[in-house]
């Protein structure tokens, strides 16, 4: 097995690198990928066409936004899948809701509690500052909600997942994430109702009071929040699953 | 005002699915309805799209608004429009045939799994609709993990199995993206047809590039699409899942994975590139060859009813990925024709084997034994289901078969031929053993006994809304085969624009 | 040449009279007279509608009717010359006969599931009469598929384990050749020839294939017809004779292996054309192999001891008379072959009915136990008899009269060897039928292994069985409508 | 000397592929199905930069246009653009910024003002933040079935899982 394994493994490696001999070079500000239309359009035309410094942004959530709302769908997925084969209900129908699962504290360790208790809202802001500020700098939402989420699982971390879930329970988590997809294919439909295609974000700025061009802007912001919603929400869901074993009562 | 048919097939279940979760957490009883709802819109939409495709060519639709190649666009032909009508419709099917077997087999995680399933569709249908080599990429990754997660929700050999898949699944994906990331390290460019313009404007059809991502490509799209030998992760998914996943996952996914080597073939690269520069075709038609016989005869050799029709499977996606590679017109006729024939005999027989699971709680063929006379409502629809495996006319199997050698003789493959009488001889044997046990269960041998007329057992059909899908389906079978011809003209409207040679359609 | 062909729906209706005819007979499921009513009337129709084409037939005009195009090129298609007239004829008047056969015998039995025996011999007939009528290669094969289908419930009614696997040689003999062997030279002959499939009198291939691929069809063509039981293809009929005795009867003497010679006389009349076989030569190999099973059929039915065995090789070396017939290809020998199609079945089906009827009265299978049974049935055995002298081609029974122009067929060919081994074969023949019949009459009453109370069966089947005997004598007097039918489907076929 | 230009000048490739191979290799090969989910993260992985590797261009920054810029653009688009300072510019978008000055405008119709070469390809970083996403969710599921099969199987060693499923029945 190790053998045949490494033999294909080899022969892949190899077969990649036959092709390498005719990449263009490191850096070459000349290869296709560099000099084709499309990355020119991208690079030239973003801030006339929708106004967002940040390429990176508008491609992601404008110009190639489809694949953007699929990539969120790929998360929301992820975080079904992964309730899906873990989650064990104690009894059936019952998503315990927050004020079923009272607080219970586990001697928490006080340096680690005053610590967490610190940094916590301070990450919050950061992911928020992130998720706002993808227009303009590298961010938006799946760097913010990510890190959002990360601030729910560092609470879990700290104290336990009640804890967290305190905060967030898993009926909230499933909520947000629905409503971060909806939030964003809620845009692409109003726009399909508004007379022009999917995410077609410029026929808002007949709803809006701005031009065409600012109609796609603020739409992005939209949308990257919508993502931001999905992904804190997934991600601390995977992590609760993950972590208690799809009981949902005790983590690490 | 832009005709939005083509995006609706899509987000009707797309949108169902996340519905589903929030509706589901409160009135679980809620959910069935509106999957129906969602995939119902998905199948008119679909049917308003293939209308519109027959009537003015080809559909596009850009999303966002932006002109390919800066923006994704749907580029619907006439091939495209048949597989999504086909995948929403078996998505309807299956969805009908879960109701009242979710319950069951999926416990309390019915809208977990109804969402997982309204997933699976949407992943699978963006796939066929998508013109974005890369957007392809994403949507493959919907559908194949929400696959997983369906098949891990099985048994835990089915959960061993998902694994297995998971990582086989995983590596034909990341293949796939390293030969889109190869198309586009020479191109510039993800659509579909823009790369096809490119690779013939500056030809780069001779580039070591081009033919490495072409390798990678077709690699991992064979893995996707359990093509022997790379169909190790296939038997024991499809045999463990629960049956309501077996239903909508084994008629589809390969049959999907098909479509995409198709277009990628013929749309991405050139057919003069893929057919009559790389010369590939014998040795492909012959490890075709060698995946009909190698599946058709492990089927038989099993005894698990499930087990012995995933193995039909991997014999039946062998016609297809040899029927392509024909390199004719006639073969890729067949090719397309049994893609899409062959997702509903697959659905036919795994709603068979679903409803005698449900009947007695038997995984094996022998389950079977004496159901003609307490079943004989769905032997009928087994009976249509297999008639068009083996190929027998007026069902769409013979029809595909028809073409498909027609194809293999016209370009001489007669190893091809041969391989799938063969076969059909194999599966005649597999479904007559089972007609054989239905049929001999009811009185235990005793020559000709005191039997009076009118000796019929007992009936205890399946209840309705398991039984009325395998109904629907072998309808539909049926009528695949009768207005074959309609069907035949959209491909071959389809297939005009490559110019194929071909001596049978002058 | 011909009259212009007459477009009309009746053929189709010919044949699906007896499918339609399934519909009340499954309803009518647990009322058995109003059933076997339904048959009887189904098949009265089906003769009639058939019967009704016989003046067209005769005035050597055409019947055609074009169901459906299901590929550009390939359509379901129907049309009613002589050939066909003969053997729809034969397979509808039949039908009703075995039908008032069947209620005796089924009846005598208490045999199970008459409902589902019923119907499905209804799909046979509709089957049977779609391939004598069928007129392109494609129909032709739809049908002949659709007959194994429809007989494999017929084979295995018993449901036991002897019927299970004589049903499986059943149907892997004739599928594995049909679909391994027929199919791919019907895709060949439709890629040759860009599409057109449609019978022609003097076939179609000529002058579109070569000599290699011409002998390769043929053969494949020949084998594939596995229903024609040419060895070594032929194992399958005997392991078919597990079925209840009207199924073998009807379908094994008659309707079944039939179809498996029509369909080579179709396909040699047709496709290849006369003209075109002796061309190129390939009639020759055709009668020796022909020849082989003529004889080796026999011998095997010497030593068969089962009586229904030993019928079922009789019938496979009566089929390959037939095909030795056609493949003499010269007109007599054509117009011996196609009436032999109508001699054979009426013999053989009255000595299938009365090995039924022995078996319903006594529950004896084999030869050695019916001494003396002529004494206790006296009416079947004498209707034996007559199928007998039918069968070897001896005077006062039809079967003479296709023998007859078999033999001269040969001789016009200057095929000495054929004439030899029809005749050696004819003796065979007596020699395995003669004994049967003299044991029943003329044993020492203490050999006698029948008691006083064993009487003749079912009066249904008595009827049936004295209907056919008498027919087949009839024959003898008055062949004309067969040899009318005959000799205008040679002089056609011929192009004389 | 040539080879070595091509090898330094490939370098990205050769580490790229040097990477799929040590995660495939893995995913095929481990017994432990961690281990075999480690090797993925690395397969793709490689891929990520492999892809990140293509946007790169010499002379180039990160594509984001500097604040003034930004406005001055947006200021086409009736947003009422304030003309910031230029000595607020940015470290690196500071010579895109006069580099673009330094080019004879000739309309001030948008595009010309943006030099393609300034600036990297953003394309490749919007494919690959969608890819690491891809990733993250395919290792999830995957992690949750391995957990999935350790609650059941009690180990994550591939071949005891398999022999347990030989003895017992399912």
């Amino acid at each position: 097995m190790k053998a045949l394994g490494f033999i294909a493994v080899l022969g892949t490696g190899l077969l990649l690198l036959a092709a390498s001999r005719d990449f263009p070079n490191w850096g070459d500000p000349d290869s296709p990928a560099s000099s084709y239309r499309l990355s020119r359009h991208f690079i030239t035309e973003t801030i006339n066409e929708t106004a967002v410094p940040n390429m990176v942004t508008a491609v992601l959530a404008d110009y190639r936004g489809y694949d953007t709302l699929f990539e969120a769908v790929v998360i929301f997925t992820a975080g079904i899948a992964v309730i899906g084969i873990l989650r064990r209900y104690g009894s059936r129908n019952s998503i315990p809701s927050a004020r079923e699962t009272p607080l219970t504290p586990k001697k928490p360790d006080l340096i680690v509690e005053s610590t967490v208790r610190l940094l916590i809202p301070i990450i919050q802001i950061f992911a928020l500052y992130v998720i706002a500020h993808g227009h303009h700098s590298p961010g938006g939402g799946f760097q913010g909600g990510v890190i959002f989420g990360a601030s729910f699982i560092l609470l879990a971390l700290a104290r336990d997942l009640k804890a967290a879930q305190n905060w967030v329970a898993e009926k909230r988590t499933l909520i947000l994430a629905c409503c971060g997809i909806l939030i964003y294919a809620g845009i692409g439909v109003l726009c399909q109702f508004l007379g022009d295609n999917f995410l077609d974000y410029q026929i808002l700025h007949r709803i809006l009071p701005t031009d065409p061009v600012m109609a796609r802007y603020h739409s992005i912001l939209v949308v990257e929040i919508g993502v931001a919603f999905t992904v804190t929400a997934i991600m601390f869901s995977i992590y609760s699953n993950l972590s208690s074993n799809g009981k949902m009562k005790e983590g690490i | 005002m832009i005709d939005q048919a083509p995006a609706i097939v899509l987000l009707a279940p797309f949108l169902t699915a996340v519905l589903v979760v929030l509706v589901g957490m409160k009135y679980e009883r809620a959910c069935f309805p509106l999957v129906l709802l969602g995939l119902s819109f998905s199948v008119a939409a679909a049917v308003q799209t293939i209308l519109q495709v027959v009537e003015a060519g080809t559909l596009r639709y850009y999303m966002g608004g932006w002109p390919p190649p800066f923006g994704i666009e749907f580029r619907i032909d006439g091939l495209n429009a048949l597989v999504a009508l086909t995948v929403s419709t078996v998505a309807l099917i299956s969805a009908v045939y879960s109701k009242n077997r979710v319950p069951e087999e999926n416990g309390d995680k019915i809208s977990i799994y109804y969402t997982l399933l309204l997933l699976v569709v949407t992943g699978l249908l963006g796939m066929v609709l998508t013109g974005d080599a890369f957007n392809l990429y994403v949507l493959l990754e919907v559908s194949a993990l929400t696959s997983y997660a369906l098949i891990a929700m099985g048994t835990r050999r089915a959960t061993v199995a998902a694994f297995k898949y998971a990582i086989i699944g995983t590596i034909g994906a990341s293949f796939y993206l390293l030969g889109v990331g190869y198309l586009y390290i020479k191109t510039g460019s993800l659509n579909m047809f823009d790369i096809h313009e490119v690779l013939v404007a500056e030809d780069l059809h001779r580039s070591t590039t081009v033919l490495v991502a072409f390798i990678l490509i077709t690699v991992g799209v064979w893995i996707k699409m359990a093509f022997f030998p790379l169909h190790a992760w296939l038997p024991n998914s499809y045999t463990f899942a629960p049956t309501t996943t077996s239903c909508l996952l084994g008629p589809l996914v390969t049959k999907v994975m098909v479509y995409v080597m198709i277009r990628m073939m013929l749309t991405v690269f050139d057919p003069v590139y893929t057919f009559v520069q790389l010369n590939w075709g014998d040795i492909v038609v012959w490890m075709a060859v060698i995946a009909i016989l190698v599946g058709s005869l492990s089927a038989l050799a099993q005894t698990d009813l499930r087990r012995m029709l995933a193995f039909l499977i991997v014999a039946e996606v062998g016609y297809m990925v040899g029927g392509v590679w024909l390199a004719n017109t006639a073969g890729l006729v067949g090719a397309i024709y049994h893609l899409i024939a062959d997702v509903f005999m697959t659905l036919c027989v795994f709603l068979f084997a679903g409803i005698v699971f449900a009947k007695t709680g038997k995984r094996e063929i022998t389950a079977t034994h004496g159901l003609f006379a307490k079943m004989p409502l769905t032997m009928a629809g087994l009976a249509v289901g297999a008639l068009s495996l083996i190929g027998i006319p007026p069902t769409a199997g013979f029809f595909s078969k028809w073409y498909l050698i027609q194809g293999g003789m016209a370009s001489g493959h007669w190893g091809y031929v041969v391989a799938l009488l063969i076969s059909s001889l194999a599966m005649a044997v597999l479904f007559f053993r089972i007609f054989e046990y239905a049929l001999f269960g009811v009185k235990p041998a005793e020559g000709h006994g005191d039997h009076h007329a009118g000796d019929q057992g007992k009936f205890s059909e399946a209840s309705a809304s398991i039984l009325l899908p395998l109904m629907g389906t072998a309808s539909l079978v049926l009528l695949i085969g009768i207005f074959n011809q309609s069907i035949v003209s959209i491909i071959t409207d389809f297939l005009v624009q490559f110019n194929l040679a071909d001596p049978m359609f002058r | 040449m011909t009259p212009p062909a007459i477009i009309s729906i009746t053929p189709v209706l010919a044949s699906l009279v007896s499918l339609l005819a399934v519909i009340p007979i499954i309803l009518l499921g647990r009322r058995s007279n109003l059933r076997e009513g339904t048959s009887f009337v189904a098949g009265i129709v089906k003769f009639g509608l058939i019967a009704s084409m016989l003046p067209t037939i005769m005035a050597g005009s055409t019947i055609e009717y074009t169901l459906w195009e299901i590929i550009p090129n390939l359509a379901i298609a129907f049309r009613v010359d002589a050939l066909g007239m003969i053997f729809g004829l034969v397979a509808s008047s039949l039908w009703i006969i075995t039908t008032l056969y069947s209620i005796g015998y089924m009846r005598g039995l208490k045999e199970h599931a008459q409902t589902r025996f019923f119907s499905y011999f209804a799909v046979s007939l509709a089957a049977t009469v779609g391939v004598a009528f069928a007129a392109n290669l494609f129909t032709l094969f739809l049908f002949y598929e659709m007959l194994s289908l429809a007989t494999y419930p017929l084979v295995t009614h018993h449901q036991d384990k002897e019927a299970r696997s004589g049903g499986r040689t059943y149907l892997t003999y004739l599928l594995t050749a049909s679909i391994l062997f027929v199919l791919p030279s019907l895709i060949y002959i439709f890629i040759k020839t860009g599409g057109g499939l449609d019978f022609v009198a003097g076939g179609f291939l000529e002058g579109r294939i070569g000599g290699t691929e011409a002998l390769v069809l043929l053969l494949l063509l020949t084998f594939g017809f596995a229903k024609a039981g040419i060895m070594p293809l032929h194992s399958w009929l005997p392991a078919a004779m597990v079925a209840p005795t009207p199924v073998s009867a009807l379908l094994h003497a008659v309707a079944v292996v039939k179809v498996g010679v029509f369909c080579i006389l179709r396909v040699y009349s047709g496709v290849f054309g006369i003209e075109f076989l002796s061309d190129l030569n390939l009639g020759v190999i055709v009668t020796w192999i022909a020849a082989f099973t003529v004889v080796v059929s026999s011998l095997i039915a010497l030593t068969q001891d089962n009586l229904k065995r030993r019928l079922a090789f009789s019938t496979i070396g009566q089929l390959s008379y037939i095909v030795l017939g056609m493949a003499l290809l010269t007109p007599k020998g054509v117009t011996g072959s196609m009436m032999h199609i109508a001699m054979h079945a009426w013999g053989k089906i009255t000595l299938f009915f009365c090995a039924g009827a022995i078996f319903q009265a006594t529950g004896k299978k084999y030869i050695s136990e019916m001494v003396g049974i002529g004494k206790r049935m006296p009416v079947t055995m004498a209707a034996f008899f007559i199928g007998s002298l039918s069968v070897i081609g001896i005077p006062l029974a039809g079967g003479f009269w296709s023998k007859i122009y078999l033999l001269w067929g040969t001789v016009e060919d200057g095929q000495y060897a054929m004439l030899a081994v029809l005749l050696i074969s004819s003796l065979l023949n007596a020699a395995y039928f003669f004994p049967i019949a003299f044991r029943a009459f003329f044993c020492k009453p203490e050999d006698s292994l029948f008691e006083a109370k064993v009487e003749e069966a079912h009066p249904c089947a008595v009827v049936a069985l004295s209907l056919t005997a008498v027919v087949t004598m009839f024959l003898f007097i008055y062949p004309e409508p067969f040899f009318a039918l005959a000799d205008a489907a040679a002089q056609h076929l011929m192009n004389l | 000397m040539e080879l070595l230009k091509a090898i330094v000048g490939g370098m990205n490739y050769w580490i790229f592929i040097i990477l799929m191979m040590i995660g495939l290799y893995a995913m095929i090969t481990k017994n432990n199905l961690v281990k075999k989910l480690i090797g993925m993260s690395i397969f793709q992985t490689s891929i990520l930069l492999f892809f990140i590797s293509l946007a790169v261009k010499e002379g180039a920054t990160i594509p984001i246009l500097h604040h003034d810029q930004a406005h001055a653009k947006q200021g086409d688009h009736g947003e009422g653009g304030k003309h910031s300072d230029p000595s607020h510019k940015g470290k690196e978008a500071a010579s895109a910024i006069e580099e673009g000055k330094e080019k004879p405008s000739v309309s001030h119709a948008g595009s010309s003002k943006i030099d393609p070469d300034r600036f990297t390809n953003p394309l490749p970083h919007v494919l690959m933040l969608t890819a690491i996403v891809v990733g993250v969710s395919t290792l999830g599921v995957a992690l949750s079935i391995t957990q999935k099969l350790y609650t059941e199987f009690g180990t994550i060693e591939e071949n005891e899982i398999l022999d347990q499923l030989k003895s017992g029945d399912d």
